[in-house]
C-alpha cells in the first residue's frame, strides 16, 4: 500500500470542474510559482486531478491523497462505508452550481409528467443523484435500482449531451459548467434551479487531520481566506479559472458560460449540518447506505459548522 | 498381356513415374514403370522401405497424379479417386468421430441403391467376417492395433469395390487372425473376381495370397523382378512349397538390395 | 467422498479465516468487507430481484452475441482454411482482430450505435468471432490429411466431405475455439458494462461499477462471486457435454 | 509472391474503400473518420512521443504482470497436477477465479492498491495466473503415462522426472496455457486502463479513453491499429519461436 | 532349478496374479503363474493378445505390483522400478522432445561413472548397431515405426542393464532389418549374459532367440507349455530345422485356443 507522503508535502486532489472553484484558482497560482497553499503553509502541495467522487474517496482510503475537494454525496458515503473512520470534512467551498433542465420536446410541464421519463444524473449515488431521487421520491414516484416508474440513468456528462440532443434523455440533472451548457448548445428548460445546497467541500484523510492537526487547520484558514479572495476579486477568479481548465482539459470555457455558471454558485466557508444530515437521510431512502449515522466525528476538525439553531 | 485380341488390362500403369518436391530438393520415389494387371487378378508388391509401394497405390487410387505416364482403369485414364477402387491405407484412417459401424456404413451411405436396412445388414455381415460382431458400437480409441485394422478391412470390402488397393494390411494382426483372415480374403477376391493390389514386408503372405509377387528396389523405386505363383488355391501359409517360393523371393529381395 | 470433505473443508476454513481477519479490524472494513457483510448483500439483492435481473441482461446480451458470433465465425474460418485466397485477406484480417481486445471497440460502438443493446452486442460479437474463426481455420488446416483422402476413394466429395467429414474431424479444435470465445465474450461484455453504462439495462458489471462508485465493496464481492458462479455453470452446461463426448469418443482428454 | 501481393492489394482497397466511403459523406465524420485523419493523429502523436510513452506504459505494465502470473503460475499447476489435496483445494479456487473476468477486481484492486501501478500489476496478474496454472495442470495431467513410466525404468526419479520428463513432455500444453494467459493478461490491461485513469502514468487503453471522451474517433481508431501492431508482434516474438520448435521437433502443428 | 546346491534364480516369479479393476467389473489379467529365469537365460513369451504377457512384463520391471504372490531378482524382493531391468515398451515410449541421441543418452545419464564424452559414445556405439548412425540428431517423428523400435532398442541396451524386458521389439520392422537384429541380439545376450524376457507373436522369431519358449493362454492369462530350444547358436531364422519346432509350437497355440 501506498506510505503516507514524506514530510513536507501536501497531496490535494480536485476535479477539473467549475464547481471545485477554490482550487482552480489556488492551482492557477501554483501555476505561476507563488502558490497560494504552498505559501500559507510552507509545503510542497501536489495537485492531483479526479473526475469522479468515488476514485477521490478510493485515493483517500488507500492514503494517497491527504486533502480533496469532493462533493457531500460521495464524502457521506465515504464516512458511512468506513464506519467513521477515513473521512474527515474541514470547511465547505461551494453551495449551488446545480438544475435540473427538461428538453424542450420531452413534454414534462410538471412534475407529474416525468413519469415513464429518462432522467439522467451525472454519477449513482453522487449529489445531485441523490438529489434527484430524494425529489422524484417526494413527487410520489418509486424509483429504486428495479423500480422504474421514472428511468434515472446515471450517465458520464461528456455523453449527457450528446445523447440529451439525439433526444435520448428527457431530462438531466447535473452541475455546472453542464447545465449552463445544456441550456446553451441543446436548447434546455431550466425545470428547477439549486442555489443553495452544498456542491463541494474541503475534506481530509482523518488520519491525517488527527496527526497533524496543525497543519489541518492551517489549510482550512488558507481556503476561508481564498474564498474571500475569489469573491472580491470576481473577475481575475474568474480569468484564473479558465486558464486553469484550458491548462488542465485543453478545452475552451467561454466567458459567457463561465459567468452563467458563476451565478448559480454560492461561494461559501461554512458547511451547514442539517444540508449534510438531509442528504444522508435521503442517500438512505435510496437504498445507498444502510446506515445513517451520526456527523460528529466528520465534523470534529471542521471550525466553520453552521448547527440547527 | 500383348495380345491385341485379350480384352484390356483392368488396370494399366503405363509409363508412370512419381516425383516429390521437400525442402531439401526432389526424390523420385518412382522411376518410370509400368504394369498391367488383369481382371481378378491378385498382385503383391514387396520391397523394402522407402521403395515406392505406397506411392504407387496413391497413383492407382487417383489421390495423387503421377508426374510422368498415366493410369488407366478398364481403358479409361484415372482422374480422381472413386468408390469403385477403395483404399485401404496403411495407417487405418478410422474416422474417430464414428463408431466401428458407423465406419463401415460411411462408405455405404455413398453407394446408391441401398436402402438404410440393407446398409446395415452389409455393415454387419462384413464386421462378422473380421470378427468383430461383439464391437459394434465400440469407439475407435477402444480398439486394439489389430482390431483397428480388421475394421478398415470391413470398410474396404463392404462396398463391394470392383478392384481393392491394400497396403500392409495384415501388419499388426497376430499369427491366428492373420490366417483366418488369408483364407477369408481368398475366398472373397475368388468369388467376387476382384482385382487387387496388395502391399506386404511379409514374404509368405505374398506368396499365399498372390498370383503375381513383383519385387521392388529403392532409391529410385522401380520394379526388379516379378513371380508368377502358380500354386493351386485356397493355400495355407504353413504349405512348405510355399515355404520353398518364398524362400527364392527372399533370396531376390536380398540380391537386389544389398 | 474423502477428496469431497477436504474440498469443503479448506473452502469453509477459507471463509472462516477471512471472516476472523475482517474481525480483528486488521485494516479498514472499507478495504474487506467481511463473509457476513457480503452474506447480507447477497440476500437484500436476491429478495429485491435485482441480482437475478441484472444476471438476466447479462446474460441475454452474452448469448445472442456469443450465438452470433459462432455462427458467423465457423463457416467463415471453414472458408478461409479451405481457400488460400481469403486466408491471405480475411485470415489476415481476423489475426489482427483477435488479437484487438474487444473492449477496444467500445468507443466506437458508442458512436455507430448509441448507448444501445446493439453496441454491447457488438462488443460481445467481435470479441467472439475472430476468436473461433481462427481456432476452427486453425483446426480444419491441421486436419490429417488421412481422413479427407480417404473419404475421397469412398466417393466423397464437396459439401458430403465437408459436412461428414471435415466439420466432425475438427471437432476438438472447434469446441476449443468456442470455449475461448466464449472466455473472450464473457470479458468483453464484464469490461464493457463496467465501463459505460446503458440506458436499456443493468447487468452484472454495472452491479459491479455502482459498487465502486458508492464504495459498496460487499456489494464488489458479492458481484464477483455470482461472476463466478456463473462462469462455472456456464462451463457446466455448455462444454462439459461436448468434452465428454470428445473424450468418451476419441479418448481425448480435456 | 502471387499471395503475399493478393494480401497487399486487399488491404489496399480496403484503405481505399474506408478513404472513398468518408469521402462520400454517408456517414458524419464524427462516426468515421477517414484513413488521411487516422494518419494524422498517428503521425503527429508519434513526433510528440505520447504514443510511444503510452506503448511503453503499457507494455512495462503487461511484462511484468505476465511474468509474475507466469513464474507462479507454472509449479503451482504442477503441484495441483501431482497432488490431490492440493488439487481439490488451490485448483477448485483457480477454476473459479478464471472464469471471473479480470477486470472485476479492478474495484478491489483500486480500494487496496490506490491508484497505483500495484493496482494494475494485481489486475493483470490476475488474468495470468489462473489461466496459466490450469493449462499446466491440464497438461501434466493428460501426460500419457508411458513417459514417466519409460523414465522410472531407466531410473530416474523425483525431481529429476520433473525437470527431465514432466516438464519437457508438458511443453505443448504450457505454452497454450502461456498464450491464453497473455491474450487474458492484454485483454485485462486495456480494460481496466480504459476503466481507470492512473495517476502514475497514462498507457495505450488511456489515449483511448481520452479519444472517447474528446470525441476523437481518429484518435480512438489510431490506438486501435497500434494495440493491434502489438498484439501482432508479441505474439510473433514471444511465442512463434517456440511454435516453430514444437513443430520441428514433436511435428505438431500449431 | 529347485535344486538347493544351485544359486537362486535370477528372476523368480512367485505365484503372481493380477487384478485389474475397470468400469465394468474386474478382469483377471494373470492367473497365478509361477516362472524362474537363471541367469543369462533367454525366455520369450508367446501367446495370443491380450493373454497377460504385457502384464507380466510390467511387474517385473516393478511398474506394477501383484494383486498376490511376488517377484524377486537375485532373491531380493521387486519394490519398484529400476535400471538395472531395463523395458522396451509395445509402444516405442521414446521422448518427442529430445532427438534420437537425446533419448538413449537419458538413460545413459542416470548411470553413474559415466563421463559426457564416453557417454555419447556408448551411445553413438548402439545406435550404429541398430543403424541409425546417420540420425543422430533427427526427430522422433521424422522417423518410421521401424526406426522408432530401432532407437527404443539402442536406448534400452545402451545402459547395459543386467535383465532386458523386451515386448514385441520387432513387429515393424522389415525381415531384413529384422534378421540383421536377430544376429546381433544373440550375439550381445551371449556375451553380456544378460537375461532377457522377450514378449513377440511370432513363434519363429521365438525360436530363433529363446532358450526357452512359455506359451500362455487367455481367460484368464496363464501359462500352458513350455518348450526348450536346444538348437545350436547363433540360429538362422531360416533354418529347417527351427521351421520344424515352430510348426510344433504353432500347433500347440492353435491347441490351447481353439
Ligand atoms: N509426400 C511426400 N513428400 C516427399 N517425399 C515423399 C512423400 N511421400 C513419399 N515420399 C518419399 O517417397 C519414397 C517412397 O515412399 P513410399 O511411402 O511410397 O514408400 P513405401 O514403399 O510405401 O515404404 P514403406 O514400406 O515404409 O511403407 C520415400 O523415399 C519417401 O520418403
Ligand atoms: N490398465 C488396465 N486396466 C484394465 N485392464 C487391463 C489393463 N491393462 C491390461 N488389461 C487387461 O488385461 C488383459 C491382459 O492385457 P495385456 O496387455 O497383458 O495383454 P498382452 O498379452 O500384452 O496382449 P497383446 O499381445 O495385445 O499386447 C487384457 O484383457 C487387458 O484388457
Ligand atoms: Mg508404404
Ligand atoms: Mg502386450
Amino acid at each position: 500500500r501506498p506510505a503516507p507522503a514524506p514530510d513536507g508535502l501536501l497531496r490535494l486532489g480536485h476535479f477539473p470542474n467549475v464547481t471545485h472553484l477554490q482550487a482552480l484558482v489556488a492551482r492557477s497560482f501554483s501555476r505561476e510559482g507563488r502558490g497560494w497553499f504552498e505559501e500559507r503553509l510552507d509545503r510542497e502541495v501536489r495537485w492531483f486531478v479526479y473526475n469522479a467522487g468515488p476514485s477521490v474517496a478510493e485515493a483517500i482510503f488507500a492514503r494517497s491523497l491527504d486533502a480533496a475537494y469532493m462533493g457531500p454525496s460521495p464524502m457521506l458515503n465515504a464516512y458511512v462505508r468506513s464506519a467513521g473512520r477515513e473521512m474527515r470534512a474541514l470547511a465547505g467551498a461551494v453551495n449551488g452550481g446545480a438544475a435540473l433542465l427538461v428538453h424542450p420536446n420531452s413534454g414534462i410541464r410538471t412534475a407529474a409528467d416525468f413519469r415513464g421519463k429518462k432522467l439522467a444524473t451525472p454519477q449513482l449515488g453522487n449529489t445531485q443523484d441523490v438529489q434527484a431521487r430524494a425529489w422524484l421520491s417526494a413527487q410520489g414516484f418509486a424509483v429504486s435500482l428495479t423500480q422504474h416508474e421514472v428511468y434515472v440513468l446515471p450517465t458520464k456528462n461528456a455523453d449527457q449531451l450528446s445523447l440529451f440532443a439525439r433526444g435520448d434523455l428527457d431530462a438531466i440533472w447535473t452541475t455546472e459548467p453542464w447545465a449552463s451548457r445544456l441550456e446553451m448548445e441543446a436548447g434546455a428548460r431550466v425545470f428547477l434551479e439549486d442555489r443553495d445546497t452544498c456542491a463541494t467541500l474541503l475534506v481530509a484523510r482523518t488520519a491525517f487531520a488527527e496527526t497533524q492537526t496543525e497543519l489541518t487547520q492551517k489549510l482550512a484558514a488558507a481556503h476561508r481566506e481564498l474564498t474571500a479572495w475569489i469573491s472580491s476579486h470576481a473577475d481575475e477568479a474568474a480569468a484564473r479559472v479558465r486558464a486553469e481548465l484550458r491548462e488542465l482539459t485543453g478545452a475552451e470555457v467561454s466567458a459567457e458560460l463561465l459567468a452563467r455558471a458563476r451565478r448559480r454558485m454560492t461561494l461559501t466557508d461554512q458547511i451547514e449540518a442539517v444540508q449534510l444530515q438531509t442528504l444522508l437521510e435521503q442517500a438512505h431512502a435510496a437504498g445507498f447506505l444502510r446506515a445513517s449515522p451520526d456527523l460528529t466525528a466528520l465534523l470534529r476538525h471542521c471550525t466553520s459548522v453552521r448547527q440547527p439553531s | 498381356m500383348n495380345d491385341p485380341q485379350a480384352p484390356p488390362a483392368k488396370l494399366l500403369i503405363d509409363g508412370v513415374n512419381k516425383t516429390f518436391r521437400n525442402s531439401r530438393g526432389e526424390v523420385l520415389a518412382l522411376d518410370t514403370t509400368t504394369l498391367a494387371v488383369d481382371e481378378g487378378e491378385f498382385v503383391c508388391l514387396v520391397g523394402p522401405s522407402g521403395c515406392g509401394k505406397s506411392t504407387l497405390l496413391n497413383l492407382v487410387s487417383g489421390l495423387d497424379t503421377p508426374t510422368h505416364g498415366r493410369v488407366l482403369m478398364d481403358g479409361n485414364p484415372v482422374t480422381g479417386p472413386g468408390s469403385e477402387r477403395m483404399v485401404m491405407f496403411q495407417e487405418h484412417a478410422l474416422f474417430p468421430w464414428l463408431d466401428v459401424l458407423g465406419n463401415v456404413l460411411f462408405g455405404l451411405k455413398l453407394k446408391p441403391g441401398l436402402d438404410a436396412k440393407e446398409r446395415v445388414d452389409v455393415a454387419k455381415y462384413y464386421l462378422k467376417l473380421v470378427g468383430l460382431e461383439r464391437f459394434l458400437k465400440a469407439s475407435i480409441h477402444e480398439l486394439s492395433g489389430g482390431m483397428r485394422q480388421r475394421v478398415a478391412l470391413a470398410r474396404a470390402l463392404a462396398p463391394n469395390p470392383r478392384v481393392l488397393l491394400m497396403d500392409e494390411p495384415f501388419a499388426a494382426l497376430d499369427a491366428m487372425t492373420r490366417e483366418q483372415l488369408y483364407a477369408d480374403l481368398q475366398k472373397i477376391s475368388a468369388a467376387q473376381k476382384k482385382t487387387v493390389l496388395f502391399v506386404t514386408h511379409n514374404v509368405r503372405e505374398a506368396v499365399c495370397l498372390g498370383d503375381r509377387v513383383i519385387l521392388f528396389s529403392p532409391n529410385p523405386g522401380r520394379i526388379r523382378e516379378q513371380f508368377k505363383v502358380a500354386l493351386p488355391r485356397p493355400r495355407d501359409i504353413n504349405d512348405p512349397a510355399l515355404s520353398v517360393l518364398a524362400g527364392e523371393i527372399t533370396r531376390a529381395l536380398k540380391s537386389h538390395t544389398a | 467422498m474423502k477428496r469431497l470433505f477436504i474440498a469443503t473443508a479448506f473452502f469453509a476454513l477459507l471463509v472462516l479465516a477471512w471472516h476472523l481477519l475482517v474481525r480483528a479490524e486488521i485494516w479498514s472494513p472499507v478495504l474487506l468487507p467481511g463473509p457476513a457483510a457480503v452474506g447480507e448483500y447477497l440476500w437484500a439483492s436476491l429478495l429485491d430481484g435485482s441480482l437475478a435481473s441484472s444476471s438476466w441482461v447479462t446474460l441475454k446480451r452474452l448469448m445472442i452475441g456469443y450465438l452470433i458470433g459462432c455462427l458467423a465465425g465457423l463457416p467463415l474460418g471453414m472458408l478461409t482454411a479451405r481457400s488460400n485466397t481469403l486466408n491471405d485477406t480475411l485470415g489476415v484480417l481476423a489475426l489482427g482482430l483477435q488479437t484487438l481486445p474487444s473492449v477496444c471497440w467500445v468507443p466506437l460502438a458508442l458512436i455507430w450505435f448509441g448507448q444501445s443493446e446493439s453496441a454491447m452486442l457488438f462488443v460481445v460479437v467481435m470479441g467472439t468471432l475472430w476468436s473461433v474463426l481462427i481456432s476452427v481455420d486453425n483446426g480444419v488446416r491441421n486436419l490429417p490429411p488421412i481422413y479427407t483422402r480417404a473419404a475421397r476413394t469412398m466417393g466423397s466429395t464437396g459439401f458430403h466431405t465437408l459436412r461428414h467429414v471435415i466439420l466432425p474431424a475438427s471437432m476438438p479444435y472447434v469446441i476449443s475455439g468456442m470455449k475461448q470465445g466464449w472466455a473472450f465474450a464473457w470479458r468483453s461484455l464484464m469490461a464493457a458494462e463496467i465501463y459505460v453504462t446503458l440506458l436499456s439495462g443493468y447487468g452484472l458489471g454495472h452491479l459491479l461499477h455502482f459498487g465502486r462508485e458508492l464504495n459498496a465493496m460487499e456489494q464488489v464481492t458479492g458481484v464477483m462471486l455470482v461472476i463466478v458462479l456463473i462462469g462455472l455453470l456456464a462451463d457446466k452446461i455448455l462444454f462439459s457435454p461436448w468434452e465428454r463426448f470428445l473424450h468418451r469418443r476419441w479418448g481425448l482428454n480435456g
